[in-house]
């Protein structure tokens, strides 16, 4: 049996049931509780839980997740939130140099089961609010991240991320908060790896994963009016990388579209095509085509914005390019 | 922490002209972001709009004891300094907008105010960020004998992070002239200081690094005032940084949407007693430095003022799309 | 004219030189000054120049670049020094956040001319003390991201750095600076970009950068030994990244192979493969090949990390698979 | 800041048996050190070896005081805590050697010993980086209830990094059970205290998040005895953190390629007159606690276990190529 939720109450219920379940999980991030988070994701806890599972914090990204390090370490399942992936920043230390280090550095003598939610997004925020960074942590061995863009996979990603004795990167996006899709009832977990394929088709295949997995399905519904069937993958988890059920794709469609919301330079997009190219490199009919962000730091101004971040048009285009239909001539 | 001379004087000594011109600053920061706050509820602005409505004396304080030379850093809460330091607030409001007419060309908004020719460093959106770069401005003013001190704006809530620290470290190691203003408005966002500070007073902090510093009341224009002009003759004559701590309230939300349950109504409206606006107002009326009439007067042309800067800013052109990759290098460099 | 020096001298001239013309440069960094340096680049430096121009600093990375960035706004042309490219890592809000973003997000109206010079390298270091993050850097709008292989270069690009306007990573690598190569006597300065073409060849084109040139150079060499004649690009600057002369050499050789030392996901070969595949689709006649790391935090133990590091012979067996050859075949 | 306890006695209290451990557990670390340096020389250990030879007193008397269920946790300097909490010679030995008998299996080197069944939770090399993941643990002990404290220790140059504000905030605001244990040995790397900290005296920087503190001789390992048993003592009691100065010295280089030009033959000639082993030494004679007999027994004993740790290290195994992917994730995921 499944209900129609919102991703948000997707999350939450994975954060409740991973609660009920076990007493060391807990949450802790700037403004959790008392103000309910930012994203309100956290809406209710700290009454339901307490002062000692759902901590408020000061503004201290870097000591926030190595207190969750130690505290993993311990025994404690900490599930921090960094507001924004655009402070991750101030904690990368902490991430990088130590979470996705300790259990090899020590021999297997630690774990360090921590949860980092955080949000990626954008939306007249200006230039230090509106980035991604999910490249830069899928390019770090140690860590797992997971972009998940539909409900079902937020909270069955979560639940297993809580659960899991690795430290993993869950990013979340503002702007797909209130998506609502099917969340089966009651317990499920999900294997923290593995792309799906959410629409097949055999002219074109079209990657992408969080926001951009909407915006890559608009894209092949809007193609499918023009006869091109787009088969769409959700990548889900950006380390380890599936690029297998890419290839598989490819295999079929001969033609590969990445549709990303971070600058293009360096974005998932550039391993995903350097990755399919070696393996699909026969198949291939056309280049691998990469649709990202303009590389600029954000403008404030509403119809700059809007030129920055890819649309459904750019992906359509790009669709066309790679089937070397010009723009015109498919009209 | 509170100052120990308690003999200061929170009198009237300044000259009228000046009383009014510090009751001027304040109701134009008040009612530009009224204003905004209207403007946002139009969709006319969008992100994130932190209004400074209830501190408002701090700016014109502090930014009134500045000689012209000094400059100001800040935080994304910014409408204020802008305001005070008489940037025209036509362009503030443009930029709120995102038109080409902002200061910032509406490649800033609300966060990110900026006006060099009015002393505008610039205000920062990530908490903290902006304190080691006060700190370098004023290594920079040092190193080239320019006499000019730093006045740096944070919240309570930015103590907290290592920047604050590594900041305070180095401009008093090093003897730097900035003036470092926290203003604990007793909550960062929607936690009050008691969930996120081990010491209550802010100005407790300074003393890790042998910076000398001050509690002062933030609702007081003319105390705010003072004290900033003593603090800036410490940092000028050589003697590094000063810290000082201004008690003061926000009003309103944090940002627009915040329902505010952590605090209770009668918590804001303790405080709403509190005005620095009202009280100022007071104090001139029962001085007999000016009169209703006089002071009404301001506030209409206060009024008239913001409702030509919204028509300014609604009449202002979006930015010209061809200049987006503008500004990423100074030089041309093909950007994708 | 030119003479022989090493790369460690050619910064020192770069430094010297800048520092002489233009009083407002200067330098600052952990254990640049009475320490004499970390790698000895500072040697001798704080006697001649005094302490206001050769400032040690505590160990606050975040602070430094910071205080870095404000001075730069003000007036003055601060180069810093981070020890090495992990505690970067520290510092990168301040890098990210602050540096690439205050030009543009305030309209022009403040540059930010700041140089951060640090280094990559490794050698029994452990996990936390040999990472690279070129690619990280080369990801960010706003940012120069420089990494000289040869002294030449080091010696030129560092003065030009100084000299931009713009931020720039200047990222030197622990185990060339005592390489040698040939220096112009006097005054000359490097345009910050441009890939170049080191050694000509028609079978295959190895791109790399800073220490992994030499390991290029090093299979190029043997290769040609065995008449496979690999033309060799030295990237010398990641943003922005010219993979225009990649593209032109792999129209005349057909394959690209590109040898990093970083981990092969996101580092900066995948965006070089995504961007020549698309660029000279038509031209390649095998996939492209990446060589790089091992992904694992890296192991103190000898015997492991030179197993994680790409060595000569992961290269030349890379030209080899490139150019079908198998390897019992070649011999 | 230091104790205004005057009264405190540093008198031999303890019995014989104990005051030899701790003299055998100094002469330990000293010997267990000097055998790596001679074995750095022969190329046997690569990589950074920072050693700890002049500081042993505050490794031993700190672990001395400790109770059987805390913990510690410290930076890459990290071979005398290893040795003081018991761990055998010989796998901290083919530690540096990088083999596989290794406490961290060849995989961690010099700077990250480890060895959890002795509480020893790692060395870390990110400086100040391991404060917060003490302050966690410490965090762990309280949620769980199970009492135990963390001693963390770390540098004089630690304490200007924003790691060490915010871990200390955390630390006394959630009084969670953590003693902080600063190794004041007035540089870091080849910076001096007084070039890098605002204030000489690093007890003074708990005062900004009210933790109580003290200054104490770390050449005197019954001095720091006492005072960290006084000090998890306040923080078992669920008081919070402490945090402790050690006033110390490091008789050798940085790591091992250092030619101390910042600092003279003359300062770090007084400073040898401190050693804390010959004090302690001399203190035992003169008190006729042990005979110059029995102190060369025990240091020939010493020395027979470290040539005995090297000829160990030396003839194990390197790690076995097929682990190298081992550990990078807990569950088997396919690494490139
Ligand atoms: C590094 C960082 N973390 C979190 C945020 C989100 N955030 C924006 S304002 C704010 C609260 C700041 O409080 P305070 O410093 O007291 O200033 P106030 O807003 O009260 O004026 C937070 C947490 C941010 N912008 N930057
Ligand atoms: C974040 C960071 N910056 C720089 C370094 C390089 N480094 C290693 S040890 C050290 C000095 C630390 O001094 P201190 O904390 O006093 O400890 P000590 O070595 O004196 O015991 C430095 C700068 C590092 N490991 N981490
Ligand atoms: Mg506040
Ligand atoms: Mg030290």
């Amino acid at each position: 049996m499944a209900r129609e939720i919102t991703y948000r109450d997707a999350l939450r219920e994975a954060l409740r049931e991973e609660m009920d379940r076990d007493e060391r999980v807990f949450l802790m991030g700037e403004d959790i509780g008392a103000y309910e988070g930012s994203y309100v994701v956290t809406r209710g806890f700290l009454q339901e839980y307490g002062r000692k599972r759902v901590r408020d914090t000061p503004i201290s990204e870097l000591a926030i997740v190595g207190l969750a390090n130690g505290a993993a370490m311990g025994g404690l399942r900490p599930v921090v939130e960094l507001m924004t992936i655009n402070f991750s920043l101030l904690a990368m230390d902490q991430i990088v140099n130590h979470a996705a280090k300790i259990h090899y550095m020590f021999n297997g003598q630690f774990t360090v089961p921590i949860v980092i939610r955080t949000a990626s997004g954008w939306g007249q925020l200006g230039a230090t609010h509106s980035q991604t960074f999910e490249a830069w942590y899928a390019h770090v061995p140690g860590l797992r991240v997971v972009m998940p863009a539909t409900p079902k996979d937020a909270k069955g990603f979560l639940k297993s991320a809580i659960r899991s004795d690795d430290p993993v990167m869950f990013i979340e996006h503002s702007l797909i908060y209130r998506n609502r899709g099917e969340v089966p009832e009651g317990e499920y977990l999900l294997p923290l790896e593995g792309a799906e394929v959410r629409r097949e088709g055999t002219d074109v295949t079209i990657v992408s994963w969080s926001r951009g997995y909407y915006l890559a399905m608009g894209a092949a519904e809007e193609l499918a009016r023009e006869g091109i069937e787009a088969e769409v993958i959700d990548m889900r988890v950006l380390r380890p990388l599936d690029t297998d059920t890419v290839v598989r794709s490819v295999q079929k469609t001969n033609r590969l579209v990445i549709v990303e919301e971070s600058w293009r330079t360096l974005g998932m997009g550039a391993e995903i095509a350097a990755a399919v190219q070696e393996q699909a490199f026969d198949y291939l009919d056309a280049p691998i085509a990469r649709v990202g962000s303009v590389e600029v730091p954000m403008p404030y101004a509403k119809n700059l914005e809007r030129l920055v971040i890819p649309g459904k048009d750019e992906v359509v285009a790009a669709v066309r390019e790679v089937l070397y239909r010009d723009l015109a001539a498919a009209r | 922490m509170t100052s120990p001379d308690g003999s200061r004087t929170k009198d009237l000594t300044l000259g009228k002209d000046d009383l009014l011109h510090l009751y001027r600053q304040m109701v134009a920061i008040r009612k530009f972001e009224e204003r905004a706050a209207e403007q946002y509820a139009h969709g006319k602005i969008g992100g994130f709009l932190h209004l400074y409505i209830g501190e408002e004396a701090i700016a014109v304080g502090a930014i009134d004891a500045m000689e012209d030379r000094d400059h100001v850093v800040t935080h994304y809460r910014d409408h204020g300094y802008a305001i005070a330091l008489g940037t025209d607030p036509r362009r503030l409001m443009a930029e709120l907008f995102g038109r080409s007419t902002g200061v910032a060309g509406g490649r800033g908004g609300s966060m990110h105010f900026a006006d060099p020719e009015h002393n505008f460093w610039g205000g920062y959106a990530i908490v903290a960020g902006h304190l080691p770069i006060a700190t370098g401005l004023a290594l920079a003013s040092q190193y080239l004998e320019q006499n000019y001190v730093v006045l740096c704006f944070f919240g309570d809530g930015a103590t907290n992070n290592g920047a604050f620290h590594e900041s305070l470290n180095f401009a008093s190691l090093w003897k730097l002239p900035v003036l470092f203003i926290c203003e604990n408005n007793q909550y960062g966002m929607g936690t009050a200081v008691e969930y996120a500070s081990a010491v209550r007073e802010m100005a407790k902090k300074a003393i890790a690094y042998d910076i000398p510093a001050e509690r002062i009341d933030g609702q007081d224009v003319l105390e705010v005032r003072e004290a900033v002009k003593k603090a800036l003759d410490h940092c000028r004559a050589g003697n590094g940084p000063f810290f000082l701590e201004a008690l003061t309230y926000r009003f309103r939300g944090h940002s627009m949407a915040d329902p505010e349950a952590y605090r209770t109504k009668e918590e804001v409206e303790e405080w709403r007693r509190e005005d620095p606006i009202l009280r100022f107002r007071g104090k001139l009326l029962a001085e007999g430095v000016a009169t209703e009439d006089e002071l009404n007067a301001i506030d209409s042309e206060v009024d008239a003022q913001m409702e030509e800067a919204v028509r300014f800013a609604d009449e202002s052109p979006v930015p010209d799309p061809s200049t987006l990759t503008d500004y990423v290098y100074t030089e041309p460099v093909a950007v994708r």
